[in-house]
């Protein structure tokens, strides 16, 4: 059997399907499924990549035998594929940490959770890989159903009420979605993206605006735009910390490719631009100012999450070469950053039910690892040389340089340094006040921190050596912005 | 043979069809629960067989599964109308004032656990 | 008689549409809002189905008797996407109906604005 | 290997390495930090002056060389390193978390270096933000109020370096390099208002690392609340970052034409310079106190620069190095009697001179080249100041720099006394003078200020070289530096101080002698109780030392100028803002149905929008 | 109580009425048809036998037969009785009536037979059955002509219980 | 027009009517088992209906879709009826 | 109140896009491309009636897939938001009364028949208007009416487990095949019969039997797992 892209998506589902089975025979093989999966799926993302990029071409998956249009194809590029094997490898690290996580639960509960937990990743994996529009709705529901469950997933929490909202946004943003590719479907009479692009320049102008703004509403849902993100701080204040992870470094990414993919390739309407510029500054600012005011890790870190999502709304926005690069940057980093102080931040405050900043007072002497890396997170997710955050804001702030968008420039500086205030703040309290709390501390277990220091490291590397992944983020620009060579390599495939 | 079938279908489709609409008359006219219950199952379980009778008749072809249905309607119907009237009186929803006589009351009152 | 049409299957969709929104942004109980929620997808299957059909068209199923009749037969896309559609909506209810008796059981209550622990 | 690679992986391996000594090692700590700065210093000075790197990296391309400008930086930077380093081993004895301090520390002269050697705006920034985390790193290291104090550093230095950061994509917007050499060629072409944009965002960056007014509210704490041995360094090279980053700004990225730059820098410098010192003489706290020093004297040196005279620039340059030399040889001296003493507060310690001798005397020593007394060389260096202000019709600068230097005075009388004269305190009476490693780097210190004021030609020569990479003609006469000096020479036809100097420095070293010596064999050693009250019984409130409040009046007279802080002005800010963050914070209200509202009304919006977005 | 060939008679029943079930909904004797059927209609027939049935094929006994069509009959006439009574009372509502909920016993045994009555009942003229405990019933009687519980039973089920009693109790 | 299509749209109307009566008491209640009540009635209504559709378009498959909602129907008036009795 | 006419005036200026644009798209005239490609080739190359099913099987079964998963997904999710450790002797929670006897023995009888209906259903899932999922509804209905009916009566998760991971591997197994085969995911590798027949389409048949158990199976189980959580011995929280 060769190796393809399908298997990031069939492979885990039929783990999903096995593991229940499987947890009856042995209580640990629920747990080690998913990370032997996900290792399998960082391998052939790295035998793919490599194969993609040193033949620089792209692989059209068809499904079911059936060439596009006709049948459902995946598209593995440098693009979709980087997005790919960012969450198959950051899965995996994920997993790691989640390994020994909560030792205290339930087999059959933990058996739910894995299986939620893979399906979140391969629904985001699926997003990203699908060339078919209804089939990517499709994986964006599968990707929210295994949200919604695991921010409910703790009883003792207030999960079911922030699951509550996710679940209320979520199905307004089905909703519109839905409605938007019917609308779609009735202009061009094709689910397929590529060919649907092909077609968009015959399309009613009038036609093509409702289904783009419902689009643009539908996936700036999961994007987290304000003003559409009520959902997202409630969601990553009680989703389990790992959960929180992929949220950041996932399910949000696979809402913004979506976005993305929809203005870039299928409509390709330059007046939405800038509305994307400015909705993502006004995200990023209101995001960022209530973190600064925030008592709470967990709701700090959510909001700042969803801050650098308006950073990377904005680099979208700008539209340029330049700016897209710095956006794919941009969402790594964040990928990578977000993800690392998910993983530590929950340690942090393992034991604590209300989270507030108070219970890290003074926690950096008893956990010092954990607080090291929260602390060397914190550094790099404002952006301070020579972590990765540095490059990501630096090449943002060239693009936008580039096209003189001065004003875009200030804000994004001074919400750089609200940043830095309330991380700052948070390093201080880990580091210079005296423990008061008596909630007994949650020492990492070793795969957890084997997690953390995994991303530490890369947060690191690509600080000092940008050239590690530039490369790729390039190649990934140039496919995403090539309009063409999508259509044209996806429309040439012919099996049948 | 052919067209004597026809009319004894079109006769049973006009007979159901006028059934079934005063069924949902007695849904809508009749003054409370019990009442409506009355006048709406048989009437609309009367109606539905004999329009599937009918169109039984029509397209001989079939009858086969429109017996089915008919049979299945002739069962199902009593049975979720006395479902409804069971569900309503435990629901505290008693069909009459309290001089009428009401031998369930005392049921409803020991409340023995049986099954 | 095609405007009639186009009135009654776009137009009942689009009201159960609005219908199910204004429950969903305006009710206060949950389950209400849960309902208003599924009569939104209600309202969107139907503008599935009406968007496929064609005049005097049938079902897209080849049997003996309308062997010949594809001309007649009412685009199959939108039917089988409703058909996703109705099972992810289905899907999204029953977990909606889930954290709905847990809010129920947690709170005491169904009133959304009462269950408001997570904030600002 | 290039000597710049090799320098920087000295220092940022060596840092590394320091941390895992003191982990593993503890014992080779000490001795390795010192040979470290040694090796470093050894590379440093041997360095070819034409050693240079170019890279790329990220799709950026970088190039590192030292100028003859940085150069001069990087003489205080590796110099004063060293000997900070080597106060250090002794100063940080016993004290917890040595790793962490020495990890930083080198970070701290490693990201200098880095800074000084970056021909690009990136490598700047880069190692900018690397020097800004590893001082703020020490700066929370110990000592009380950490939060409060970080956090002011670390807000200052963020507002700083985005100013900065901006400043420099927008120069790369228009020049489309982030190169020093493409930037010179190309800088005039912006448009004026933009280069003022750029300037001035530039001026906030550095402004806030030289700790110019308004911006200098972090470096009081900062100064005196990090270890006094990283102080030295902090104040006395690390500050002059900023320094270096303004001549930069001034000389080679805005055209000559905006005087408007050079006037604005000149008189904040100059605002800075009274108002610190003003701060500065009512502290009671002698760290406190030569923490508002620093600010007031980066005043003079910015003001020097900002004058854009050859002598001007000549001066600031000059006292940029002095002020590392005394600075740095003052915070140590309060260091040792902080260490030996326990504290600094000068309502407390008193008439250490006994205790502490060699301390006392290098402490004196910097105070004179501080207080701009003759013949040290803080006295050349005013003098220049003042000729270059008047010659280029500054008055009402020169105005203010003598206003605060006369200040300057008061305070430099204070710490003087409050330390090391007046009663000794029994308390105090186990002092024993500081270790040698303390020692030896603040007498090292001592002489080079003695000898600025004789031989100032040993550092005028390394600063003509870097004026004559600002664009200066060099107008020195082509001598030996030990000719170059008020001793032997003239330098140039306008000043005329030889003979002055000869017979003030004369004079000068003979009543040292008399005055030390004689001061200190006829003291009379009395107790706190030892005084006559004319029949009133000293209650234990009365203050009876007139070391507090010791310039009361002075206060009184300054009182309305200092009244209101700048601090409390932003503190007002931030609360102001804090208050409206939480008004944005409602939006978020808890009600998942109001946030589906949002999503509507949002897509009605759009829609509506639309119509004219789309044509429809 | 039951022995073996009992078992196997009600199992072979319930797959045969299956099977015709089956049967009717496909409508087609294509041997794939058919074959699926046996096999799944099998399954089923397997799994739910015992709850199915308690008479297996006794129920094909020819004297049942015919009764079930006299119940048949009986039951078809009392429908249209019934529903003519209920369109005069639809189309007008003025008529007096006189509700209650009435009780008697019944001398059916089995349950099936007992559900039969039930169905009669509710599906016959102003009769709807409540509930069913034991051997009585409870019926909500539109127009009551009696208190007396051996009249009521005879106004409503003896006409009924005495063909299905042949049926199933005999 | 054939008499055929006359009687089917008289028909359909005839029913039609029928389900208009059931959904005005359906909305009109007042109380939750008058509704079920309503709900009972128009799914029987739905199945007479959809089997004289199937007639009507002459497709025997349409069948199968009445037989289903037959029973999804009966199955969920008996559901809510337990419902109100307390019993789920 | 505000509330409320806020919420109706966003919700017009929404309706009047909405019909403004749905108005534009022509009603019942034409088919679209890929419609018309399928309701020619599906008898052709899948020898499958109902293209519907041809559709989602086949030409879409990747979405299908998907759709499975969502269930799968729902159940799994329904469990584990519903779930709650049992505490020391905590009995069954049961419904307050017991329902009809008359109910009961009418589910008896028609329990069987349901099941048939829906195998049925799924079974003939390309030839007729069901499905799969149609026809695994109709089988959690069943139980729905068992449930229902007998306050004991028990649904075993176990085998509820055992019924949906085979279905759910089997559906993907099928998929894989194409893969092995050296073809594609999902595509067909049996012979397509004749149209109409019951042995048509290839895997679609087999692939719909699959998801008609799986989606029994856990309707059943959220059915059941609702049910179980809404009794009042559940309500108390631990
Ligand atoms: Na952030
Ligand atoms: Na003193």
């Amino acid at each position: 059997m060769v190796i393809s892209p399908v298997h990031y998506i069939a492979l885990p589902l039929m783990a999903a399907f096995l593991i229940p089975l499987f947890g009856k025979l042995n209580k640990d093989l629920a747990r080690i499924i998913p990370g032997l999966v996900l290792l399998y799926l960082s391998y052939i993302s790295v035998v793919l990549m490599n194969q993609i990029i040193s033949s620089n071409t792209i692989i059209v998956e068809i499904i079911a035998g059936w060439r596009p249009p006709w049948g459902i194809n995946l598209v593995f590029s440098p693009f979709t594929g980087f997005l790919a094997s960012m969450f198959s490898m950051l899965g995996f690290v994920i997993w790691m940490y989640t390994y020994n996580f909560k030792p205290e639960v339930d087999n059959a509960q933990k058996q739910k959770f894995y299986v939620l937990f893979m399906m979140l990743i391969t629904g985001a994996t699926g997003i990203v890989l699908t060339g078919d529009i209804f089939n990517l709705f499709v994986f964006l529901e599968i990707t929210a159903i295994s949200a919604y469950s695991l921010t409910a997933f703790y009883r003792e929490r207030d999960g079911a009420e922030a699951a509550f909202k996710y679940l209320l946004i979520g199905s307004f943003s089905s909703t519109l979605i839905l409605l938007a590719i019917l609308l779609l479907y009735t202009q061009v009479g094709t689910l397929n993206m590529a060919e649907i692009a092909l077609k968009m320049p015959a399309v009613d102008p009038y036609m093509k605006g409702v289904i783009l703004i419902l689009f643009f509403v539908g996936f700036g849902i999961e994007a987290e735009m304000f003003p559409l993100n009520g959902w997202s701080p409630d969601v990553y204040t009680q989703a389990p910390g790992p959960i929180g992870a992929i949220f950041a470094g996932m399910v949000v990414k696979a809402g913004i490719y979506g976005l993305i993919r929809v203005v870039f390739t299928l409509f390709d309407v330059k007046e939405i631009l800038p509305l994307l510029v400015i909705i993502g500054m006004i995200t990023m600012a209101v995001a960022e100012v209530i973190a600064l005011r925030q008592g709470k890790l967990k709701r700090m870190l959510a909001y700042s999450s969803i801050g650098q999502m308006g950073l990377v709304v904005v680099a979208f926005g700008i539209g340029t070469h330049e700016s897209v690069f710095a956006a794919i940057f941009l969402m790594f980093n964040h990928a990578i950053i977000k993800g690392m102080l998910f993983l530590s931040g929950t340690y942090l405050v393992y034991n604590s039910t209300e989270k507030t900043l108070d219970d890290v007072d003074g926690i950096g002497k008893y956990l010092p690892f954990t607080s090291f890396l929260f602390a060397l997170g914190s550094l790099a997710i404002v952006g301070m040389p020579p972590f990765a955050g540095f490059w990501s804001k630096l090449y943002l702030l060239m693009a936008a340089a580039d096209v003189r968008l001065m004003a875009v420039i200030a804000i994004i500086l001074v919400v750089s340094v609200i940043e830095i205030v309330y991380y700052f703040r948070v390093i201080h309290r880990i580091y210079f006040r005296e423990r008061t709390s008596t909630i007994e501390l949650k020492i990492p277990s070793f795969n957890a921190k084997s997690a953390m220091l995994i991303l530490a490291i890369i947060i690191v590397a690509v600080g000092v050596y940008p050239d590690l992944i530039s490369g790729l983020i390039e190649r990934a620009t140039t496919d995403l912005l090539d309009k063409q060579s999508y259509i044209q390599s996806v429309l040439s495939v012919g099996l049948k | 043979m052919g067209i004597f079938l026809v009319y004894f279908g079109y006769f049973f489709v006009t007979i159901g069809a006028i059934f079934l609409f005063l069924g949902a008359l007695g849904i809508y006219r009749m003054p409370d629960l019990y009442t409506r219950l009355q006048a709406g199952t048989k009437a609309s379980t009367l109606g539905a067989m004999s329009l599937i009778l009918g169109v039984a008749f029509l397209e001989p072809d079939w009858w086969i599964k429109l017996i089915i249905m008919i049979l299945f309607i002739a069962f199902s119907n009593p049975l979720s109308s006395h479902a409804i009237a069971r569900g309503s009186y435990k629901h505290n929803l008693k069909p009459f004032s309290k001089e009428q006589i009401d031998a369930y009351e005392e049921v409803e009152e020991s409340k023995e656990e049986q099954e | 008689m095609n405007e009639f049409l186009t009135i009654s299957f776009y137009g009942t969709a689009i009201v159960l549409m609005l219908i199910g929104l204004y429950a969903a942004l305006a009710k206060k109980n949950l389950l209400k809002i849960v309902i208003g929620l599924s009569i939104i997808d209600s309202g969107l299957h139907l503008l599935f189905v009406a968007i496929g059909f064609i005049s005097n068209g049938t079902a897209p199923i080849f049997s003996p008797e309308v062997l010949e009749s594809a001309q007649q037969m009412v685009d199959p896309v939108p039917q089988a996407l409703v058909l996703t559609a109705i099972v992810i909506g289905f899907a999204t209810t029953a977990v909606a109906l889930a954290l709905v008796i847990r809010l129920y059981k947690h709170h005491n209550t169904a009133a959304i604005d009462e269950i408001k622990n997570l904030k600002w | 290997m290039n000597s710049l690679i090799l320098l920087l992986i000295l220092v940022f391996g060596g840092a590394l390495l320091s941390y895992l000594l003191n982990k593993f090692l503890p014992i080779l700590r000490d001795g390795f930090v010192v040979l470290l700065m040694l090796l470093v210093n050894y590379v440093f000075f041997t360095m070819d002056s034409a050693t240079q790197i170019e890279f790329e990296i990220g799709g950026i391309h970088l190039q590192w060389a030292f100028s003859s400008a940085a150069f001069l930086f990087g003489i205080i930077v590796s110099i004063l390193g060293l000997l900070s380093i080597t106060y250090s081993t002794a100063y940080m004895q016993g004290k917890d978390r040595l790793g962490y301090f020495y990890m930083n520390f080198l970070f701290s002269i490693g990201s200098m270096l880095g800074i000084l050697m970056s021909r690009d705006l990136i490598s700047l920034f880069f190692f900018w933000e690397i020097m800004t985390w590893s001082s703020y790193l020490i700066v929370i290291y110990s000592g009380k109020d950490v939060d409060k104090r970080g956090l002011k550093y670390i807000v200052f230095s963020a507002i700083g370096a985005y100013s900065m950061l901006m400043a420099i994509v927008i120069i790369y917007g228009f020049t489309g390099s982030f190169l020093l050499t493409d930037i010179f060629d190309s800088i005039f072409a912006i448009k004026a208002s933009y280069q003022l944009a750029i300037a001035i965002l530039l001026m906030i960056g550095f402004g806030v690392k030289s700790a110019m007014m308004p911006l200098h509210v972090w470096a009081s704490g900062a100064y005196s609340g990090s270890p006094m041995s990283f102080t030295a360094l902090f104040s006395g090279a690390l500050s002059k970052m900023g320094v270096f980053g303004f001549s930069l700004v001034l000389f080679n990225l805005v055209s000559n034409q905006n005087w408007l730059i050079n006037e604005i820098i000149a008189w904040l410098a100059a605002i800075t310079a009274v108002l610190a010192t003003f701060y500065a003489v009512i502290q009671s706290d002698a760290k406190k106190l030569l923490a508002y020093s620093s600010i007031a004297q980066l005043g003079y040196i910015v003001i020097g620069l900002a004058s854009g005279t050859y002598l001007g620039v000549m001066a600031g340059l000059f006292l940029a190095v002095l002020h590392a030399v005394f600075k740095g040889t003052l915070f140590m001296a309060v260091g040792a009697v902080e260490k030996q003493a326990g504290t600094t507060d000068m309502t407390k310690v008193s008439g250490l001179i006994r205790k502490m001798p060699w301390t006392f005397t290098a402490s004196l020593i910097s105070i004179i080249a501080l207080a701009g007394i003759p013949p040290l060389g803080g006295f050349v260096g005013k003098w220049m100041l003042y000729e270059a202000l008047i010659t280029s019709d500054h008055y009402y600068l020169v105005i203010m720099v003598f206003l605060s230097s006369t200040a300057a005075f008061l305070y430099s009388y204070r710490i003087l006394f409050g330390l090391f004269l007046g009663q000794e305190e029994p308390e105090f009476a186990h002092v024993k003078e500081a270790p040698l490693p303390m020692l030896i780097p603040m007498l090292l210190l001592s002489g080079i200020s003695v000898l600025s004021g004789t031989f100032p030609g040993f550092i005028l020569e390394p600063i003509q070289n870097a004026m004559v990479s600002f664009g200066f003609d060099p107008r020195l006469p082509n001598i030996e530096w030990w000719q170059l000096s008020v001793l032997f020479n003239s330098w140039g036809d306008k000043v005329v101080l030889q003979n002055v100097m000869i017979s003030i420095t004369a004079v000068f070293l003979i009543a040292l002698t008399l005055i030390t010596w004689k001061g200190y064999k006829k003291q009379r050693y009395v107790t706190t109780k030892d005084i006559s009250s004319s029949g009133e019984i000293i209650q234990a409130e009365d203050n009876m030392t007139f070391q507090i409040d010791f310039y009361k009046p002075f206060e009184r007279a300054i009182w309305p100028l200092l009244k209101r802080k700048i601090d409390d002005y932003y503190t007002d800010f931030g609360n102001g803002l804090e208050a409206l963050f939480d008004l944005v914070k409602r939006i978020y209200n808890g009600n998942g149905q109001f946030y589906a509202i949002y999503v509507m009304a949002f897509l009605a919006l759009l829609l509506i929008a639309g119509t004219k977005y789309f044509g429809f | 109580m039951k022995n073996k060939a009992q078992k196997w008679g009600r199992f072979l029943y319930t797959w045969l009425i299956l099977m015709i079930v089956w049967y009717s909904y496909t409508v087609s004797l294509a041997s794939a048809e058919l074959i699926t059927g046996i096999i799944v209609t099998g399954l089923i027939a397997a799994l739910n036998f015992t709850s199915f049935t308690h008479y297996g094929f006794s129920l094909f006994h020819p004297r049942r037969i015919l009764y079930i069509l006299q119940f048949s009959f009986v039951f078809l006439v009392a429908l249209v009785k019934s529903n003519i009574q209920v369109a005069k009372i639809v189309i007008n509502p003025k008529l007096p009536v006189n509700p209650g909920i009435v009780k008697f016993k019944t001398t059916l045994k089995s349950d099936f037979a007992k559900m039969v009555l039930a169905n009669t009942i509710t599906l016959t003229p102003g009769t709807l059955t409540v509930d069913l405990i034991g051997d009585e019933f409870y019926i909500h009687w539109l127009n009551m002509t009696s208190h007396d519980e051996a009249a009521i039973y005879e106004d409503i089920a003896a006409d009924f219980e005495k063909v299905l009693i042949k049926i199933f109790d005999k | 027009m054939l008499f055929e299509d006359y009687f089917n749209l008289v028909i359909m109307a005839i029913i039609s009517l029928a389900f208009l009566l059931g959904m005005v008491r359906f909305f009109k209640g007042p109380t939750a088992s008058d509704r079920v009540v309503a709900l009972d009635t128009i799914s029987t209504l739905a199945i007479a209906a959809m089997v004289y559709m199937a007639h009507i378009f002459g497709r025997f498959i349409y069948i199968d879709v009445s037989l289903v909602y037959a029973v999804l129907g009966f199955i969920g008036v008996l559901a809510f009826a337990r419902y109100l009795e307390g019993g789920i | 109140m505000i509330k409320q006419f806020f919420v109706i005036l966003i919700l017009s200026i929404v309706g009047y896009f909405l019909v403004d644009a749905f108005f534009k798209v022509p009603f019942g005239e034409k088919r679209n491309n890929v419609g018309n490609y399928y309701i020619e080739k599906s008898p052709v190359d899948l020898k499958v009636s109902n293209a519907v099913t041809a559709i989602v099987v086949n030409y879409r079964g990747f979405d299908t897939l998907g759709e499975v998963t969502v269930l799968f997904l729902a159940a799994t999710g329904l469990g584990s938001i519903m779930y709650r450790r049992k505490q020391k002797g905590e009995k069954e929670a049961r419904a307050k009364n017991p329902s009809s006897r008359i109910i009961q023995i009418g589910s008896q009888i028609l329990f069987p028949m349901i099941i048939l209906l829906g195998g049925y259903v799924f079974i003939h899932g390309h030839l007729s208007p069901g499905g799969g999922f149609q026809g695994g509804a109709i089988i959690a209905t069943a139980s729905l009416l068992m449930l229902i009916s007998y306050r004991k009566f028990k649904i075993n998760h176990n085998t509820i487990t055992w019924i949906e991971s085979i279905a759910g591997v089997v559906f993907a197994s099928l998929g894989f095949v194409g893969l092995v085969l050296g073809r594609t995911f999902l595509e067909n590798f049996l012979p397509s019969g004749e149209l109409n027949d019951l042995l048509s389409g290839g895997i679609i048949g087999i692939i719909y039997i699959a998801v008609g158990f799986k989606v029994a199976s856990e309707l059943t189980g959220v059915i059941d797992t609702v049910l179980l959580n809404n009794r009042p011995e559940a309500q108390k929280e631990n």
